[in-house]
């Protein structure tokens, strides 16, 4: 029998509507002494207000440097089975479909190896297998390997790719952001398991400019879908919304960025070489409108975090890639990207800084692209630029 | 008890053995959608062929009961597809109608939260807090569940003039996408870290820590192999601590949360955005934080009054104006809030039009 | 007799419409040894498409360290009449009104002792004497005081101030913009002769945000007339725009940045507390619309050309401050923010660039200012600041 | 002859004493103001009395006799008063209606020219050049003449969507308001300077040169008591050249002329703007710099072509986008227009929305 702690604290965050994360420790904390221990520490982190883990030291897997997240409390002997806690980094399927099958699967290895307890998902998407023993990470991941499961990245590596449920249940999707994510995945195994990057390296994959994956945001390396024909538009459905109380004046022209669009109360006109594909009018008309022509991708490079100059967002390399098995025009730019960050990047450096530390010409020009209005909201204000021998040739 | 055989740098498995056979045949084929309630919704293929989704809300957090309640679930209803959402919902794939109705009594009755479909709050993205991280200022499962209870109307049955994306981080580290959320919560320190000048040489590696601070607030202690912090330009970022435990900043009566709003990621209507900081501190005080709660309904409050339909809230400040933000929600505005770091000038107010 | 060049190049910039500065320099160099000289290195630098000009030493008149740019030229054997070749720069009067009869005897005098070349003006505003030699710098001093007239400033000083025409002739001006240039050239004549700044300090006034003198893009100080009433609207102008052919909708409603205008074909409607006083509304429609209420001044800080760090705009200090004479809030001001500055910048340091280089709060406590949301187009992204012991105790 | 009192620190005289009578009466009290033509408007005050003004293009760099001729025509029909623009035009002030056309007439007759009010290009904002600067990338006033020549329809007669200001810098000292200009014109380098090694410890102060530096290119020389200079880092501004004339950078093959658009002042409908990089260089070609002239004359005609009316340069280039922009224009866009200086990220494009 786990030991029983009691939580008055926690015990408040069982009430309310929303499902309860005390709840489902306690569901845990029932069978699982790694779970008990677990929520007796936080009970205390509640009452003074503060965290007792201590940083990682390197735990693994034989053969691998990453998947796996040390970690150690400061109060080893008041709570012994949480004294190590690791997390386990599965690598999720592709928009995290799962079966029942596997799922139960999982509950078991778990529940045999670990604390009972998980993160459907881990932010970066992984699933997290949250907190069990040095000991018990090789069974674990013989379990999960030997059934065709891997782990996900961790430390200076590739990590665990993420993309949106795009062509499996999206009408929106301009790319198989399933397939693509699956192949960069499996491509990249060996930066994923063996981290040799100055720091962290993350994909995320969007079948359109919505975002659903919030690759803008948080993806070193973000694969945004897109098309380059018309917006189609079903002029029947367009005077179904106007119907159903619809005021497409006020929510749909007047909200289009490029002010493209006119509507005088029978046909809606989109006027497609100005449109800039923000994907609002498509998102609120479903059912009239929708992109066409040829389909593909842009990709952009460099959002993070804060650390160390301020969070950035990714800013467009690529405007328009085809996006088709197996996908090498993507993979030999993400290799040449990775050549020449290992080669400059300092430990701790984020691809989206060196390029800001060492300006957008020397990665541009190292990865073969040329530059185009695209790749900036606007151009240099100030007049205080490089010239190469080569340029100054040019006439 | 032999181990089965391991086997390395196989990857996850191919996503096709796991989708629904509806899916796999309408894959890339879909038509529409329709939101049918707060929690259903359909999605209708070129060849007329239609998926239901019934989306429910999970902590995240999730024990192997739980999730083997969902496989049961799933079983029973969905022929055993199942999925998760990008924000962490649970989402069960129905391919017979039939089976709707069946499936939400049932999740009624187990006392799922089912919603998060269409303009809403859906779950709030976030990370690992007291629970599991080393490096938190204040938890972040706690937070959300204040903070979902608070709003579970505007997940289950309320609409609001868009989706309103939260996210939490319980440390400046970021591992959300708070630094582009609707309205987000950070955990901060506000002292600076102990120096402790003893373990540096065994635990730490002088140069690296000093290249974490954003500031240039730590120099080398030769004398001690260790560093010294200047106090006057250290904004207690806690990246130091990050690479040197020994520079611990985690403080109980000085440690809190920051609200930040007006972030958004995707790029319909206008550019992606940052999050800009709204309140600079609210304490932390579990195991409800009930000032924070009610802080940012304060600013939901003012948003749902304010914007047009549509409007993110990044949209609906940016048309007002940070000026009308600060006074529709009656938040005071402090030195905190002016920028000061790499990008301080661009933030300057540089024109001669605003509003009292 | 003068020296007679050919000027075959710039003989070229006497066709054409625009009336030529070729033809200005032709005039005084037929009468003007050191005009023609002047005339003769021009045409050398046309031809060889670089300029002969050494930097100045340091020249002056008595008693002041500024008001004089000497100019030397690296061709002194060869157009010996500009082997030295001092501007003078002459305190201009505010808005640059003047009388026949002072322009006659300012030609006097620069005939007798200059090259007869001017600028009117030179674009911080001062009536530029363009060229004359080191001897004659005394004699024209003398002339020009003794009429009533001062040096403006140069080097590492407060500059010649300048203004827009304002209340003098034009309908939108809520400051007297001439008077406030007058007062603050007046009030600070030590620090315009005797540069004692870390760097140079400009002074710009606009009577509104229309900013016909450029404040915001070039005045370490701009200083920009405003109202906080309502904008009262006379309906029957209003029609009479709209009958005379004024798409209001387009070109008033719809280009209003705060979007708090309506017209319905009849009356045109401002939200006032929404209006940010841009003044497009006004300026185009200014027989209907007039801003009211009391009147005054925001104040900003900082502008300045590209070097060190970029170029920047002035930023908003005081939101609103009245503006009556003797001015005394905005003189006091002033020498509360050169003391920050002097106290901490360094050479060649603009107080924007300080501003910038130290932040906003320190700056701001300094001079007394509370923090207020008009100070920021938006607040900060990422959440590192700093706290002092107050805001710790503040509840 | 002896010369009179000189007297120290006395300022400019009263403004007062230069403004004709009308003026003084109505001074702060006018109502509004008509364009009667383009070179010709007319303020009416609250007591309806009224002054019109008769502006004309001058090259600002005026010659005694010019001046001269200003006061004969101002006393001849302005009861002696005359004001000049900030933008350098001068203005006859007339009281008495009758003297307009006359005046009109004189001018004429004068060949000045006439214009520069309302929705016009008015006179060019520059500097110095090769006239009188030791700085000067290329000349001023020659590039001014040329241009005013080019569009002088646009000054005399025909009209834009709005105001079009032009400024002219011969060095990126920017003596004008080129970073917010309209369309603007800075002579730049394009080769690092030459360092006199054997002048500098003589000429220049060492730290004060290298702090002039924006990329920090300059290192000490000790042994020569001079200053290096990294060639991969300089990118020719010559700022340390204003501050070390042993640090010569003028070059007659490569200097030449930049062009920026899109800048603004005022506050009118949106905030003011810098002006942004169009082109990176154009030879100079004096006199008549034509690749200058006809590249102006192209965004001109662009801008004329595409905007709204009301729109200024910057805010059509806005509305449609860089990338429009740079199609409208056909101008090639080069590694040198994407910013890497001091606020480089913030121009980066961080959306996927934009135009093909
Ligand atoms: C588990 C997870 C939070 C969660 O609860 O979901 C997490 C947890 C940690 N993150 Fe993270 N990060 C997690 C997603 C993120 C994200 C979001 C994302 O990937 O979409 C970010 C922001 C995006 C980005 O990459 O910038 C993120 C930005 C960071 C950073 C800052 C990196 C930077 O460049 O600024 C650190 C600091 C570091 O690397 O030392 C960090 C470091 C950490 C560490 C390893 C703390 C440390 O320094 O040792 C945390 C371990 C916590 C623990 O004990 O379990 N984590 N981290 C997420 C990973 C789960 C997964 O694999 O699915
Ligand atoms: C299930 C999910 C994808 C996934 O792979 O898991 C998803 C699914 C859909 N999103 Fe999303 N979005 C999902 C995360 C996102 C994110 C990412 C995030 O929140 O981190 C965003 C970007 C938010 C941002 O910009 O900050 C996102 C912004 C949208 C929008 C844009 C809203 C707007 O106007 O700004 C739409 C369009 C709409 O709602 O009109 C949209 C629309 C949709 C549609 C209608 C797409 C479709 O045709 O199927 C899906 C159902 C909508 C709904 O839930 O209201 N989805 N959606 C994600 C659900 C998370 C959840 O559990 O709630
Ligand atoms: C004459 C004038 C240009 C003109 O043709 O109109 C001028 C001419 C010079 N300027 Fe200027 N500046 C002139 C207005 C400006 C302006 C515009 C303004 O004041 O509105 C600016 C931009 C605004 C600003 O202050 O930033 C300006 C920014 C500079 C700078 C850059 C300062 C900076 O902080 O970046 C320098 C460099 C310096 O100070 O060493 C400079 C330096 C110079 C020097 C003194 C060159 C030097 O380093 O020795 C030039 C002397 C030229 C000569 O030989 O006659 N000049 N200078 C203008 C002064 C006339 C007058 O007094 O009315
Ligand atoms: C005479 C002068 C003031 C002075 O003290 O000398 C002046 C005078 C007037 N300006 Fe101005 N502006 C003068 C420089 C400016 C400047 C400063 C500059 O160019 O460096 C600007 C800012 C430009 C900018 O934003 O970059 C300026 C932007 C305006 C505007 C705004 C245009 C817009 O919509 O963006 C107006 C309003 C309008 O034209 O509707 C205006 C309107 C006016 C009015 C109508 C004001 C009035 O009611 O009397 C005056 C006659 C207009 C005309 O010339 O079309 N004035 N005007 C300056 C004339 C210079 C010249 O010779 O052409
Ligand atoms: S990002 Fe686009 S394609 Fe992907 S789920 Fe969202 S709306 Fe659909
Ligand atoms: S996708 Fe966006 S830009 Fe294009 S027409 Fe629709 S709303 Fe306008
Ligand atoms: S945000 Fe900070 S405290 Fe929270 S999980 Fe990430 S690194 Fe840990
Ligand atoms: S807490 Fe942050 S700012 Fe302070 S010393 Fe550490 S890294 Fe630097
Ligand atoms: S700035 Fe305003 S007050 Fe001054 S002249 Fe221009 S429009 Fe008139
Ligand atoms: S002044 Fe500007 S903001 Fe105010 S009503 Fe007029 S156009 Fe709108
Ligand atoms: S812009 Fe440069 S070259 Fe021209 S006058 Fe100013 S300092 Fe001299
Ligand atoms: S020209 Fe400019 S960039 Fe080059 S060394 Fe001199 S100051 Fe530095």
């Amino acid at each position: 029998m786990p030991k029983k702690y009691q939580t008055p604290l926690l015990d408040e965050l069982e009430k309310g509507p929303f499902p309860s994360f005390v709840t489902e420790i306690k569901k845990a904390a029932a069978k699982n002494d790694m779970a008990a221990d677990e929520l007796g520490l936080l009970e205390k982190s509640y009452k003074t207000k503060r965290g007792y883990w201590k940083h990682g030291g390197i735990v693994g897997v034989r053969g691998y440097g990453g998947g796996v997240i040390g970690r150690y409390s400061s109060l080893a002997e008041e709570f012994p089975n949480v004294a190590n806690f690791h997390t386990v980094r599965i690598n999720s399927t592709s928009a995290f479909f799962y079966t029942s099958k596997f799922l139960n699967e999982m509950c078991d290895i778990w529940d045999k190896y670990g604390s009972g307890l998980t993160n459907l998902h881990g932010s970066t998407g992984d699933l997290v297998l949250l907190g069990t023993n040095t000991e018990n990470l090789e069974p674990i991941f013989a379990e999960f390997s030997s059934r065709g499961w891997d782990l996900g990245g961790s430390g200076s590596a590739m990590r665990t790719p993420s993309c949106c449920v795009g062509p499996a249940r999206c009408e929106w999707s301009n790319i198989d952001t399933l397939e693509i994510n699956y192949a960069v995945t499996q491509e990249f195994q060996d930066e994923m398991h063996r981290p040799a990057f100055p720091y962290k390296f993350k994909f995320k994959t969007a079948g359109c400019a919505v975002d659903c994956i919030a690759s803008i945001a948080r993806a070193d390396c973000s694969i945004i879908g897109t098309w380059k024909g018309k917006i189609s538009v079903d002029q029947k459905e367009v005077a179904a919304y106007a119907k159903n109380g619809m005021n497409i004046t006020e929510e749909i022209v007047n909200m289009c960025p490029s002010q493209c669009m006119s509507y005088d109360g029978k046909e809606l006109k989109i006027d497609d070489a100005n449109c800039v594909r923000c994907m609002h009018c498509i998102a609120k008309m479903t059912k009239a409108l929708k992109g066409t022509g040829e389909k593909g991708a842009t990709i952009l490079i460099g959002s993070k975090a804060p650390f160390v100059i301020g969070a950035t967002l990714s800013h467009v390399i690529v405007p328009f890639m085809k996006m088709e098995a197996p996908y090498d025009e993507l993979k030999d730019l993400v290799r040449k990207m990775w050549e020449w960050w290992d080669e400059h990047g300092k430990n701790r450096e984020r691809i989206g800084e060196l390029i800001i530390r060492r300006g957008m010409r020397e990665f541009l020009e190292f990865i073969g692209i040329d530059p185009i209005p695209q790749h900036v909201k606007e151009p240099r204000r100030d007049p205080f630029y490089f010239w190469t021998e080569a340029d100054l040739q040019k006439k | 008890m032999a181990l089965p055989q391991r086997r390395t740098d196989i990857g996850p498995p191919h996503y096709k053995d796991f989708l629904p056979p509806v899916i796999q045949k309408n894959y890339g084929d879909w038509k529409y959608h329709e939101i049918l309630n707060p929690g259903v919704m359909v999605h209708v293929s070129n060849k007329g062929e239609k998926i239901w989704t019934v989306r429910v809300a999970s902590p995240r957090l999730l024990s192997t009961d739980t999730i083997r309640e969902h496989a049961a679930l799933a079983e029973k209803y969905c022929g055993g597809y199942i999925r998760y959402t990008t924000r962490h919902n649970v989402e069960f794939l129905v391919s017979d109608e039939k089976n709707i109705e069946p499936l939400l009594k049932d999740l009624k009755d187990k006392k799922y939260m089912v919603g998060g479909i269409g303009p809403r709050i859906s779950n709030i993205v976030h990370t690992q807090g007291w629970v599991h991280c080393h490096s938190a200022a204040c938890d972040a499962s706690g937070l959300v569940k204040a903070l979902m209870d608070e709003f579970a109307d505007y997940f289950t049955t309320k609409s609001l003039p868009n989706k309103v994306r939260l996210a939490v981080a319980c440390c400046t580290n970021m591992c959300g996408a708070v630094h582009c959320s609707d309205i987000a919560l950070v955990g901060i320190h506000r002292k600076i870290p102990i120096v402790e000048t003893d373990k540096i040489k065994n635990m730490c590696e002088v140069p690296s820590t000093i290249a974490a601070c954003p500031t240039g607030a730590i120099s080398p202690d030769p004398a001690n192999k260790a560093v010294k912090i200047k106090e006057e330009k250290c904004m207690y970022c806690g990246n130091c601590f990050s690479v040197c435990p020994a520079l611990p900043i985690a403080d109980p009566v000085n440690d809190g949360v920051a609200i930040v709003v007006g972030g958004k990621v995707g790029s319909l209507r206008s550019d992606p955005k940052f999050s800009k900081l709204a309140i600079p501190y609210v304490p932390n005080n579990p195991p409800r934080w009930p000032e924070v709660t009610s802080a940012v309904k304060t600013i939901l409050e003012a948003y749902i009054a304010g914007a047009r339909k549509h409007e993110r809230v990044g949209e609906w400040v940016e048309r007002i104006g940070w000026e009308s933000f600060f006074k529709a929600t009656k938040l005071p505005f402090t030195f905190q809030h002016i920028d000061d770091f790499t990008i301080a000038r661009e933030t300057y107010r540089n024109s001669a039009a605003f509003k009292w």
